[in-house]
């Protein structure tokens, strides 16, 4: 079949491309991890010098013991081999999820393997960003269906304009004006989404998360349906002027089935491809955000990273950032074609 | 009279693209036979009018004639001169001889320019006319000659400033400006009103009358072209059919297929109100890529034989330069 | 005859920021049990405006401003949206829409878009929808299985048939036919005309025929209205008008067609363009084109003048 | 194309632009911006840019004060910033080499709400090594008690040539003396109760004592203000009659301060923004005329060339469209310096994906166009169909894309700064953002730290948003056709 070919077909180009790119950042992450590492083998030699041992060796011997213990550190970090092997090395590694082991951070349950670090917090910024992505996108979605309806009202505008606005802020600089006023002027919710709640019961646990939760998803809602609505009022706009709409109406279709089943049925495929995209593009991008509001997340996790430049937990984030992108490309191609009956052709060639 | 265009075994074949997947299991490529093999002369001052249904290549003649496109195989000569071997500087000059008049009149010309600068592409091409008054001169005759008058009132103007027939008069002008001396004239008027249709035909003619044209006429409407053209030339999946004088083949017809094209015409005669007039011909036309063995046109055609299936028929002259594809008739 | 439609005086303007477009100004007829009215007139005259009118589904800006539409006897031109939905659309008047390539959904099957008005307005499941809407595609000729297939799977003229066959569904007491042929090709637009006789034939439906194409309403209707401008230039019979046009639009119309039998040196055709019908020209609006102009068709209007039993035309000449 | 034609195209554009609202209020927008932008010396000083981050080039300032024009909603009138350097000498000799040097400031305090703090600055110059001069500071109240603020010998100055100079520096609100004095004479006032609620004098503002109506809740502010005019008068004693005062001046640290207030480095926020102002535009339109740019070119390149070069090309454009910006800018930072230069070129090298998608999909429709045929058929050759009849079909959508990207080189540079990738050398507003958040500005409610900068970003944005879209509906036929 056509279609399972076409996929095939955009699967391994997405694999080309995620080869490539890692190995194109393993390159410059070499380079730096270069120049940590050597300062890092220093610090580790001097830290043993200070054992009571060295200082009853003679100062020949102690000249030999740091040169050994140099070897030593290098070979074990890699660092004999030529520049070309150790980035191949690192991408291979990369590309099979070992990601090595982090200097100081720790997951939550305590362990310095960086894949299991990114394995704790990723279910976070997917339980935050996912549940904001649902709400905001349903919302633009109806919004952006009556603006349409209504093109030219004073809802339009008043929402194209909103649309507008939203589109020029800064997401987490809406958050942070949101502390300042839910959570610093009328108290209704922490400032802080950090730490997250113990588990005890079910519906404490619940409650709980979704009141540490719920600041951070109001900015994400409020920042992004706005952009949502104008979307799909210019999408649903469009269907709008088909000829098969005007069928419909002639055919006695009640106005909401030509609306929700034709037209909607009809930028199903733009708006599902939409979502997708957005979704797992957001939870890469949500740096600030997240540090914003100290959302223990992905987006947290990186900032951390950044600030103490610990390299293979960057090297493991950006990984996993870019997979899902790629992955996102093909899922977002794979339900267009389902959901678009003429075409087994890729959107995001279109998007 | 001497033909000015000779053509002679013409074919041009489209490569199917071939996913990766097909590449790598060593598919063999596939053709979309286009045209497949077609002979014809037009005479000087006279017209040919090539006549078929969509997607039977007639387009494609066309753009052979003009070299936009160039062919698998098979000979064009224009004035003795063969097209398809022309390069660089002697293409140039051809473009000059022979030039292309389009259907849609909205969308071979380029919105974003006015009308000025549609009619003074060509002269900066060519580099005729050395100054801007020298040109500007050319521009005005080449739109009084289309009847666009005054042309100061229009040069400003955008395309989607002026109608149906005076944008398809602006095509005029452009392929005029160069002074052919052959046209291709692909569907000219089959996207106008009937009345402007009427309008640019008489245009045509005048055009021809004045300056000596010869038209290749593409049309699927052979009513016009009994009106417009001396010879016709009906096309079916990329062959020719039958071919002779215009008034002889539509008044008798001896291909199934221009039989079934001809009874398919719509006539205005009210008196013949809900008659339900027999269309001798089967099913649709099939994919160009998928060329039916033997007679192309058998899987439609009413009368049919087993041999048909086989043999492929050759366009042999039944007298009077009538000729068909069809030995049974 | 039992009158199954009857517009009067009916007007449907366009409210553009330039001023209003009067698309239909003032236009009268009435259409018989099985009676096939065919509507001409170059593209923009508002051929399609009228028909939209009728089923009142005047796209914005467009509203009707004046003028009566009754259909069976039931006075329409006040319903109301959903009385428009759940009475009159489809049920009594369907349309037949121009370029099928669109009228159709694509993300939907055929059989799915066929059983739709099924569904809403006789409250028929969906399964029973789809079988009775194999009976219409056999009638349009068409085999069954096309149910379960997608609009783009088809070709032209199979959509045509589709659409033909939808518009039928109810069993209407008119459809409408919008250019049910322009961008098929000769012999499909003719087994299409071949099909809508045969449909006019063996149903109980009247129909009206929109087309610029003289040429194919002669085959079909029994009344023809030439329309210029907004206007009613001609009305009457079909057969008289095609053999005695009496508005010089009309003889000049007929006049461009070329004929495939006949040997013609010239083809009449209409100069300059149709007018702007934000501002139409001061009385007979044909007049800036008109070979005949005298001074009173600049100032005044002409009324319909009946030429004939049942022939009538608008011009000062008569 | 003819001079008289493009002029007509011209003045056809901004006919269509001109019935663009929302167009215009974007164009006005920009020109206030470029104004600020060009202006800024003016409007902002030339050293607030050069020591923005001199902390001590801003220590006259309040810290943490609200915009002055706070008063008119508070329905409080707070103190402002008042900088004295105006006042009374008098110098009295009183013998055995000792001389001193009074000096009363006068200040007429009218507010309900005392200033945030009280400083005294001078450099002394004395010629004695050995006996440096000492400063004593009291404050008369209108009501007639005094208040002593400070009392000690000055630290030593630095040499110059025969003389020594000292710099002074008093600040109430660091003062023991001011502390204890205040709290000792408050106490005379207050309840019992109340006394038992303060724990000892490190809890009493000093400041709001010393502006208080001697009544309870003098040491809890709570008393009511006293309002006449308060005399500073700082006793210098010299030892050398050479001796001198130099640049004396005393500052009432303003409850409020200017229009937007200042930061808790004292830095006024009005001139951060405004300055701000200038790299914003830069960065903005740099990075969307140079992403545009190159997209467009790949982008047409790639629907010219079509077959496999196309194919690789779009290969190499999924390529850099999934590469993540932060992660990359990070490592480029550890290799070279995060300057400002570096991030818009950055910036440009990664931006320029989405607008070659367009590009190219716009370039295979027109290249299938009639009219592109037509041209070739009158004898066009590729350069001419590329540069009459491709790029100008293009152009349109580019000026509007390259509009509609500003905001987002924007957002990213906001972003970066906020995270401390940014070029820390030149003003941002994402750098100020930064700063608000590190120094915990939301936790303290510090608003006119967050808002303002956000709210410039957003204006900005808005503002090419605006016009972008207005010209995409004034150049894009397709879409005015609706």
């Amino acid at each position: 079949m056509a279609y399972g070919r076409y996929l095939a077909l955009r699967i391994i180009n997405a694999l080309i491309v995620l080869v490539v790119v890692i190995f194109v950042i393993s390159a410059l992450f070499n380079k730096v991890a270069e120049d940590q590492l050597k300062i890092t083998i220093e610090e580790q030699v001097r830290g043993e010098t200070r054992n009571p041992t060295f200082a009853r060796m003679s100062a020949e011997k102690q000249k030999e013991f740091i040169a050994q213990r140099k070897e030593y550190y290098i070979h074990m970090y890699g660092l004999d081999k030529s520049y070309i092997q150790r980035v191949m090395d690192r991408t291979k590694d990369t590309l099979t999820l070992h990601f090595g082991k982090a200097h100081e951070l720790r997951s939550p349950t305590g362990s310095k393997e960086v894949s299991t670090i990114i394995k704790e917090v990723l279910p976070r910024s997917i339980l935050l960003f996912t549940t904001a992505g649902i709400i905001y996108s349903i919302i633009g979605i109806l919004v952006g269906l009556k603006s349409a309806q209504r093109a030219g009202s004073s809802l339009d505008k008043g929402i194209s304009i909103f649309a507008l606005v939203s589109l020029s802020l800064p997401m987490w600089w809406v958050g942070m004006i949101f502390i300042l006023i839910f959570a610093f002027k009328l108290g209704w919710f922490p400032a802080s989404s950090y730490p997250l709640p113990q588990y005890e019961n079910l519906l404490q646990y619940v409650g709980g998360v979704l009141y540490k939760m719920a600041l951070p998803l109001i900015t994400i809602v409020f920042v992004n349906f706005g952009g949502w609505a104008y979307t799909s009022r210019n999408l649903v706009i469009g269907i709008l002027q088909e000829d098969f709409v005007m069928v419909a109406r002639a055919k006695g279709v009640p106005e909401r089935k030509v609306i929700y089943g034709h037209v909607l049925r009809a930028a199903a495929p733009s708006i599902v491809t939409l979502t997708i995209f957005t979704l797992l593009g957001s939870l890469g991008g949500a740096i600030i955000t997240e540090t914003v509001f100290n959302w223990p997340g992905m987006g947290r996790l990186y900032w951390a990273a950044i600030q103490m430049n610990e390299i293979p937990v960057i090297m493991g984030l950006t990984f996993v950032n870019i997979f899902l992108y790629l992955f996102a490309m093909v899922l977002a191609d794979l339900v267009y074609g389902y959901l678009d009956p003429r075409i087994k052709v890729g959107v995001s060639g279109r998007v | 009279m001497d033909p000015i265009l000779q053509v002679k075994g013409l074919k041009k074949y489209f490569p199917i693209k071939l996913s990766f997947f097909d590449s790598i299991r060593g598919r063999e490529v596939q053709y979309v036979k286009a045209v497949d093999g077609v002979d014809f002369d037009i005479n000087e001052t006279e017209t040919l009018a090539l006549v078929g249904e969509s997607g039977c290549g007639k387009t494609t003649v066309g753009k052979l004639i003009t070299r936009l496109i160039d062919p698998t195989e098979g000979v064009i000569t224009l004035k003795g001169i063969d097209v398809a071997t022309l390069k660089g500087d002697d293409l140039k000059a051809y473009r000059k001889e022979v030039q292309m008049v389009y259907q849609d009149p909205f969308a071979s010309i380029n919105p974003r320019f006015r009308i000025y600068d549609v009619l003074e592409e060509p002269l900066l091409i060519h580099g005729i006319g050395e100054s801007i008054s020298e040109r500007e001169e050319l521009i005005f005759r080449a739109l009084e000659e289309v009847k666009i008058t005054p042309p100061e009132d229009y040069i400003h103007r955008y395309p989607h400033m002026l109608s149906g027939g005076q944008r398809q008069r602006v095509s005029f002008a452009r392929a005029m400006i160069l002074e052919p001396s052959f046209i291709v004239a692909d569907e000219p008027v089959s996207m106008l009103d009937v009345s402007i249709r009427a309008e640019i035909l008489e245009l045509m003619k005048e055009l021809q009358q004045k300056r000596g044209l010869t038209y290749l006429y593409i049309t699927h409407d052979i009513s016009t072209s009994r009106f417009f053209a001396q010879n016709i030339a009906v096309m079916y999946l990329g062959k020719i059919v039958e071919m002779g004088d215009v008034r002889e083949v539509i008044d008798n017809p001896l291909h199934p297929y221009t039989k079934a094209l001809l009874s398919a015409v719509p006539e205005p005669i009210p008196e013949r109100r809900d008659m339900i007039k027999e269309i001798p011909i089967k099913g649709e036309v099939p994919n160009a890529a998928n060329i039916p063995s033997g007679c192309r046109f058998h899987p439609r055609c009413v009368i049919a034989k087993d041999a048909c299936r086989h043999e492929e028929p050759e366009l042999v002259d039944r007298g009077n330069r009538h000729y068909v594809a069809c030995p049974y008739v | 005859m039992d009158e199954i439609l009857n517009v009067e005086n009916l007007k449907a303007y366009f409210f553009t920021t330039r001023g209003p477009v009067k698309a239909v100004d003032d236009v009268s007829f009435t259409i018989g049990r099985k009676q096939a009215l065919g509507l001409a007139g170059e593209s923009a005259c508002g051929k399609s405006t009228l028909a939209f009118a009728i089923l009142k589904m005047l796209q914005n800006p467009g509203r009707l401003v004046g003028g009566k539409i009754e259909i069976t006897g039931t006075d329409i031109t006040d319903f109301s949206e959903s009385q428009m939905r759940k009475e009159v659309r489809w049920k009594k008047i369907s349309m037949v829409f121009q370029g099928a390539m669109n009228a159709l959904n694509p993300v939907y099957t055929v059989g799915y878009q066929m059983a739709e008005p099924l569904m809403y307005h006789k409250g028929v499941k969906k399964e029973e929808a789809m079988e009775k809407s194999k009976d219409y595609l056999e009638l349009v000729g068409l085999s069954p299985e096309i149910l379960t297939r997608y609009p783009h799977e088809l070709s032209g003229g199979m959509k045509q048939r589709v659409v033909i066959a939808m518009a039928l569904l109810l069993s209407p007491d008119i459809v409408i036919c919008d250019e049910p042929t322009t961008a098929l090709d000769v012999v499909v637009q003719a087994q299409i005309m071949n099909l809508l006789k045969r449909l006019k034939k063996e149903l109980n439906i009247s129909t009206i025929f929109i087309t610029h194409d003289l040429s194919i309403l002669a085959e079909v209707v029994d009344r023809l209205a030439i329309m210029y401008a907004g206007k009613f230039v001609e009305i009457g019979d079909s057969i008289k008008v095609y053999r005695n046009p009496s508005h010089p639009y009309t003889q000049k119309l007929l006049g461009a067609i070329p004929k495939l039998h006949e040997d013609l040196d010239k083809l009449e055709y209409i100069p300059g363009t149709p007018p702007n019908l934000i501002h139409p020209p001061s009385g007979c609006r044909f007049h800036p084109r008109c070979p005949y102009a005298m001074d009173i068709c600049k100032k005044e209007e002409p009324k319909m003048k009946e030429v004939d039993t049942d022939h009538f035309a608008a011009c000062h000449l008569l | 194309m003819r001079w008289e034609d493009l002029k007509q195209d011209i003045k056809n554009f901004l006919f269509e632009f001109r019935r663009q609202k929302i167009g215009i209020m974007g164009v006005i927008l920009l020109v206030i911006l470029l104004v600020i932008a060009i202006f800024a010396p003016v409007i902002a000083t030339e050293g607030a840019k050069d020591n923005w981050r001199n902390m001590a080039y801003w220590d006259e300032n309040p810290a943490d004060a609200p915009p002055a024009w706070m008063n008119y909603f508070t329905g409080k009138d707070m103190s402002p910033h008042i900088i004295m350097d105006t006042y009374d000498e008098k110098i009295e000799d009183l013998g055995g080499g000792i001389k001193r040097d009074e000096l009363t400031f006068n200040y007429d305090y009218k507010y309900d709400v005392p200033p945030t703090d009280l400083t005294f600055k001078a450099e002394l110059i004395y010629y004695n090594a050995a006996k440096p001069p000492s400063i004593n500071m009291v404050l008369l109240r209108p009501d007639g008690n005094t208040i002593k603020l400070y009392s000690k010998p000055s630290k030593t100055g630095k040499s110059e040539e025969d003389h020594y100079v000292a710099e002074v520096n008093v600040l109430v609100s660091a003062s023991d003396t001011a502390k204890k004095e205040a709290y000792n004479f408050g106490r005379e006032f207050e309840t019992k109760d109340n006394l038992k609620k303060i724990l000892s004098a490190d809890f009493v503002d000093p400041m709001s004592v010393i502006f208080s109506k001697t009544e309870p809740g003098i040491l809890l502010e709570e008393a009511d203000p006293l309002k006449g005019n308060y005399k500073l008068i700082v006793d210098i004693y010299y030892f050398d009659k050479r001796d001198s005062t130099r640049s004396a001046k005393s500052i009432f640290a303003g409850k409020v301060y200017g229009l937007l207030g200042t930061d808790s480095n004292r830095r006024d926020l009005f001139k951060g923004v405004v300055w701000g102002t200038r790299w914003a535009l830069a960065l903005g339109l740099l990075t969307a005329v140079f992403s545009v740019g190159i997209g467009i070119a790949f982008g047409i390149t790639s629907a010219y060339l079509g077959g496999w070069k196309d194919e690789f090309m779009q290969r190499i454009n999924e390529a850099v469209a999934s590469l993540p910006f932060l992660p990359i800018l990070i490592l480029i930072s550890a290799v070279f310096k995060p300057s400002i230069w570096n991030i818009i070129i950055l910036m440009s090298l990664l931006f320029w994906t989405g607008t070659a998608k367009v590009a190219r999909s716009m370039g295979l429709q027109i290249k299938e166009e009639t009219y592109i045929e037509a041209a070739r058929c009158l004898g066009a050759g590729n350069r001419r169909i590329i540069l009459r009849h491709m790029i100008p079909q293009v152009m349109p959508y580019a000026f509007a894309n390259m509009a509609l990207s500003v905001p987002s080189a924007l957002l990213t540079e906001a972003g970066l700064s906020f995270l401390g990738l940014g070029d820390t050398t030149v003003i941002t507003w994402g750098q100020i953002l930064y700063g608000a958040q590190t120094a915990g500005a939301t936790l303290r409610g510090l608003w006119w730290w967050v808002v303002p900068p956000g709210l410039a970003i957003a204006i900005v944005g808005l503002t090419f948003v605006m016009i972008g879209t207005a010209l995409d509906t004034v150049l894009n036929p397709k879409m005015k056709r609706m």
